[in-house]
C-alpha cells in the first residue's frame, strides 16, 4: 500500500500530475474575493474564515476525479483490484494521497493568504487548525464521490453535485471554529465535532468506496 | 490447479456463458478460442474475480491468480523501470534481473512509458507478469500490436519460465503461439437467449 | 408465499393496481376535505393572524420529504440485501416525489415565516436542512439518470443512500449547531405540551393522511411506470439478442 | 371567502405555490406513465 502512495505521489508531483492545479485555483479564488465584494476591509475580515474555507473547498473537489479516473481508463485500477490490497484499502491511500497533494498544501497556504483578505490577526491559528482538521474529511468523501462516479460520462459534474452536499457539515464546523476562536466564544466544540466527521468518515467511507470500485469495475 | 464447475457469466446483466467447466494442471495452458463477442473477455474477468459469476465454481489455491487486459495499467509519466518496481513492491516482491532480457526492455529501462510504442509497451504490460510471481494466469490477448518476433519471445518466456515453473494460464488470443496446449472453443458454451440469471429475467 | 413473492414485478403490478386507484380516492378526500377546513373554517391565530393556514401545507410536507427519504433508505438496503428490483425501482420513483415534498416545505416555510423574519428567506436551522435535503434528493435523481445499466444504478444510488443519510442527520445538527433556531416549535409532538390548538388540530392529521395516501399513491404509479419502462427495455434488448 | 387579513397575499402564495408543485408532481407522473405504457403495448405487439 505504501508503494501505491508513493507512485501517487511521484505521479502527482511529475509534469501533468496537476499537484499545482489546487493551490492556483485557491490563490485565484481568494484573490478575486475582494474584487467581487469590495475592497472594504471591515467586510473583508468578517467574511475572511469563510471564503478561505469555501475556496479551499472548492480547490479540494477540482482535483477528485483525477483520483481513479486516470487509473480507470489505463485499466491499473482493475489490476489494482486483482491484486493482494484490499480494495478499502486503494480508496484510503488515495485520499490520503489527494490530501497529501491538495488539502495539505492549501491548509500550509490559507493563512498566508488572510493578509488579503485582512483577516483578524488571532484567527490564524484557529484556520489552520480547522483547515489541517477538515481538509483530509473533504478527501475521504471526495475519494467516495469519485469512486461512484468513476466510469460514468460526464462523471465530474456529478461528482460536484453528489460531494457538495456531503462537506456541508465540514464546513460549517470549520468556519464556525474559525469564527468562534476569533471572537473568543470557545472554537473547540466545533473543532471537536468536525475532528469526529473525520474520524468518522475515514472509518467508514472506505468501505463504501470499495463496495462501489466493486460495481463499477465489475 | 485450476478447476472451473458449471460456470455461468454475465455481461451488462445478460447470461453470455452457460455451464463452462474445465481443468488446468500446473505447467499446462490453456486457449480460449471463439470468435470476438463470444464471452472471452467476460469469462476471463470472472476468473480472476472481477466480476461474480452467475452460478458455478472458480477453484485456484488462494493468492495467485493474476489478470491482464488490453489495457495494460502502465502509468506514462513513470518510467519503465518504475512501473516493474512498483508492481513488484505491490505484490510484496523484488524486480528479478532476468525480467528484462526476457522481454527485450534492457534498453528501455530509464525511458519514460509514455515515450514507448505500442509493441514496447505492451511487451512492458507483460514483464509485469513476470515480476508479480504469480502462478494462475488470464491474459486476454496478450499478444495484441506485438510483432513476430516479440510474440516468440512471449511463448518462450511462457513456456520455458511460466509453465516450466509450476504455473498455468488461461489466455484468449486469436494467433498461435506455438506452445502445445489444448484449445476450448467456447461456441459450444454460449447461453441461451432465454438463460436464466439475468438481470432482467424478473421483468420478462 | 412469502412476502417477498410480492415484490416479484409481475404479481406486484396486478396487487398495486386496486391498491393506488383507492390511495387516490383517498389522497384526494382527504386533502380536499383538510384542505377547505383548515382553509375555510378555522380562526385566525391570536399572534400570526391567517398565516397560521400554512400549517396544513407545510407540516405535511414536511412530514413527507423526510420519511420519503427515508423509505428510499428502506428500499435501497431492501435491493442491497435481498437484490429485488422492485425495490430498487421503488427507491427511484420516491425520489423526485420526495425532492417534490421538499420544495413545498421550503416555500410553505419560508412564506409562513416571513411576518415574523420580516425577509421570505431567513436562514432559520429547519428550514436550511430542508434546503440540505433538497441538494440530496438532487444528486440522487442525478444518479440515476446518469447510469445506463439499470442494476449497476440501482447498486451505485442505494449506496449513495445509505451514505446521504447519514449525512443529511449530521448536516441537520451541523445547521442547529450554525444558526441558533427562529422556527416554531414543533408544531405537532406528541411529548410537548405546547401543542397546537384542537381546533387546528383535526384538519392538520386529515391534511397529514391525505399526504400520505398521495405519497403512497405516486410512489405506486411512478414503480409501476419504472416496472414497464424496464420490461420495455428487457424486451427489446431480448428480441435483438435472439 | 374567510377574512385573511394583511397576510392574505402570504397565505394565497403559499397555497397556490404548493398546490401547482403537487400538480405539476402529479401531471408529470401521470404524463410519464401513460407514455411507458404505449411504448410497452407496443413492444409486446410488435
Amino acid at each position: 500500500m505504501i508503494a501505491l502512495l508513493r507512485r501517487d505521489l511521484a505521479l502527482a508531483v511529475r509534469a501533468g500530475g496537476g499537484f499545482g492545479l489546487g493551490l492556483a485555483f485557491f490563490l485565484i479564488v481568494v484573490v478575486l474575493v475582494p474584487f467581487g465584494v469590495g475592497p472594504d476591509r471591515s467586510t473583508l475580515t468578517l467574511i475572511a474564515p469563510g471564503i478561505l474555507w469555501v475556496a479551499a473547498l472548492l480547490a479540494a473537489l477540482l482535483s477528485l476525479d483525477r483520483i481513479f479516473a486516470l487509473d480507470f481508463e489505463d485499466g491499473s485500477l482493475a489490476l489494482l483490484a486483482t491484486a493482494p490490497l484490499p480494495l478499502e484499502g486503494i480508496a484510503l491511500i488515495k485520499a490520503l494521497a489527494h490530501w497529501i497533494t491538495t488539502g495539505l498544501p492549501l491548509t500550509l497556504v490559507a493563512p498566508a493568504l488572510g493578509f488579503f483578505l485582512n483577516m483578524a490577526p488571532d484567527a490564524y491559528g484557529y484556520l489552520l487548525v480547522s483547515l489541517a482538521l477538515g481538509t483530509p474529511a473533504l478527501s475521504m468523501i471526495g475519494s467516495f464521490g469519485a469512486a461512484l462516479t468513476v466510469g460514468l460520462r460526464r462523471g465530474g459534474l456529478l461528482l460536484s453535485l453528489l460531494v457538495l452536499p456531503l462537506y456541508v457539515p465540514t464546513l460549517i464546523f470549520g468556519a464556525e471554529a474559525v469564527r468562534r476562536g476569533v471572537d473568543g466564544t470557545g472554537a473547540t466544540a466545533p473543532l471537536m465535532l468536525m475532528g469526529a466527521i473525520t474520524l468518522g468518515c475515514f472509518a467508514l467511507l472506505p468501505f463504501a468506496s470499495a463496495a462501489v470500485l466493486r460495481i463499477n469495475l465489475r | 490447479m485450476l478447476q472451473v464447475r458449471a460456470l455461468r457469466c454475465a455481461r451488462g446483466g445478460v447470461p453470455v456463458l452457460d455451464g463452462v467447466s474445465f481443468d488446468v494442471k500446473a505447467g499446462e495452458a490453456l486457449i480460449l478460442r471463439g470468435p470476438n463477442g463470444v464471452g472471452k473477455t467476460t469469462l476471463l474477468r470472472t476468473l480472476a474475480g472481477l466480476q461474480p459469476a452467475l452460478d458455478g465454481t472458480v477453484e485456484y489455491p488462494g493468492a495467485t491468480g493474476a489478470y491482464a487486459s488490453h489495457a495494460d495499467g502502465i502509468k506514462t509519466a513513470l518510467t519503465v523501470t518504475e512501473n516493474l518496481t512498483f508492481w513488484a513492491q505491490v505484490y510484496g516482491r523484488d524486480v528479478p534481473g532476468s525480467v528484462y532480457a526476457a522481454f527485450d526492455l534492457d534498453a528501455l529501462r530509464t525511458r519514460a512509458a509514455g515515450t514507448l510504442s505500442a509493441g514496447q509497451k505492451r511487451r512492458l504490460g507483460l514483464a509485469r507478469l513476470g515480476v508479480i510471481g504469480r502462478s494462475v494466469l488470464f491474459l486476454d490477448e496478450p499478444t495484441v500490436s506485438l510483432d513476430g518476433f516479440s510474440v516468440r519471445m512471449f511463448a518462450d518466456w511462457m513456456r520455458d519460465v511460466h509453465l516450466a515453473g509450476g504455473g498455468c494460464a488461461v489466455i484468449a488470443t486469436h494467433i498461435d503461439l506455438g506452445l502445445d496446449a489444448p484449445a476450448l472453443d467456447l461456441t459450444p458454451y454460449v447461453a441461451q437467449p432465454d438463460a436464466d440469471g439475468g438481470a432482467d429475467e424478473a421483468f420478462l | 408465499m412469502s412476502i417477498w413473492e410480492y415484490a416479484n414485478p409481475k404479481r406486484f403490478m396486478d396487487w398495486t393496481a386496486p391498491v393506488m386507484r383507492v390511495a387516490f380516492a383517498v389522497a384526494a378526500a382527504c386533502l380536499v376535505v383538510g384542505l377547505i377546513w383548515g382553509f375555510f373554517f378555522t380562526p385566525d391565530e391570536t399572534r400570526q393572524g391567517s398565516t397560521v393556514k400554512i400549517i396544513y401545507l407545510h407540516v405535511p410536507s414536511a412530514l413527507m420529504a423526510i420519511n420519503a427519504w427515508f423509505m428510499m433508505l428502506v428500499t435501497s438496503l431492501v435491493w442491497l440485501v435481498r437484490r429485488h428490483h422492485v425495490s430498487a425501482l421503488a427507491a427511484r420513483a420516491a425520489g423526485p416525489i420526495g425532492l417534490a415534498m421538499t420544495v413545498i416545505a421550503l416555500i410553505t416555510g419560508a412564506i409562513w415565516g416571513s411576518p415574523m423574519w420580516g425577509t421570505y428567506w431567513a436562514w432559520d436551522p429547519r428550514l436550511t436542512s430542508f434546503l440540505i435535503l433538497f441538494l440530496f434528493y438532487l444528486g440522487y435523481i442525478a444518479l440515476w439518470a446518469a447510469i445506463e445499466d439499470a442494476d449497476t444504478a440501482a447498486d451505485l444510488t442505494s449506496v449513495l443512500c445509505l451514505v446521504g443519510s447519514v449525512f443529511a442527520i449530521l448536516s441537520r445538527y451541523a445547521v442547529n449547531f450554525w444558526n441558533q433556531g427562529l422556527h416554531q416549535g414543533a408544531s405537532l409532538s406528541l411529548d410537548k405540551e405546547e401543542n397546537v390548538a384542537d381546533v387546528f388540530y383535526i384538519p392538520l392529521l386529515i391534511c397529514i393522511a391525505g399526504f400520505v395516501a398521495l405519497f403512497v399513491a405516486l410512489v405506486l404509479l411512478r414503480t409501476r411506470t419504472e416496472i414497464r419502462a424496464r420490461r420495455t427495455a428487457a424486451l427489446i434488448a431480448r428480441s435483438q439478442r435472439a | 371567502m374567510p377574512d385573511l387579513g394583511k397576510y392574505a397575499f402570504e397565505v394565497l402564495t403559499a397555497y397556490a405555490g404548493s398546490i401547482a408543485v403537487l400538480a405539476v408532481l402529479i401531471g408529470a407522473s401521470l404524463r410519464r406513465s401513460r407514455r411507458v405504457k404505449a411504448a410497452l403495448e407496443a413492444v409486446e405487439r410488435g
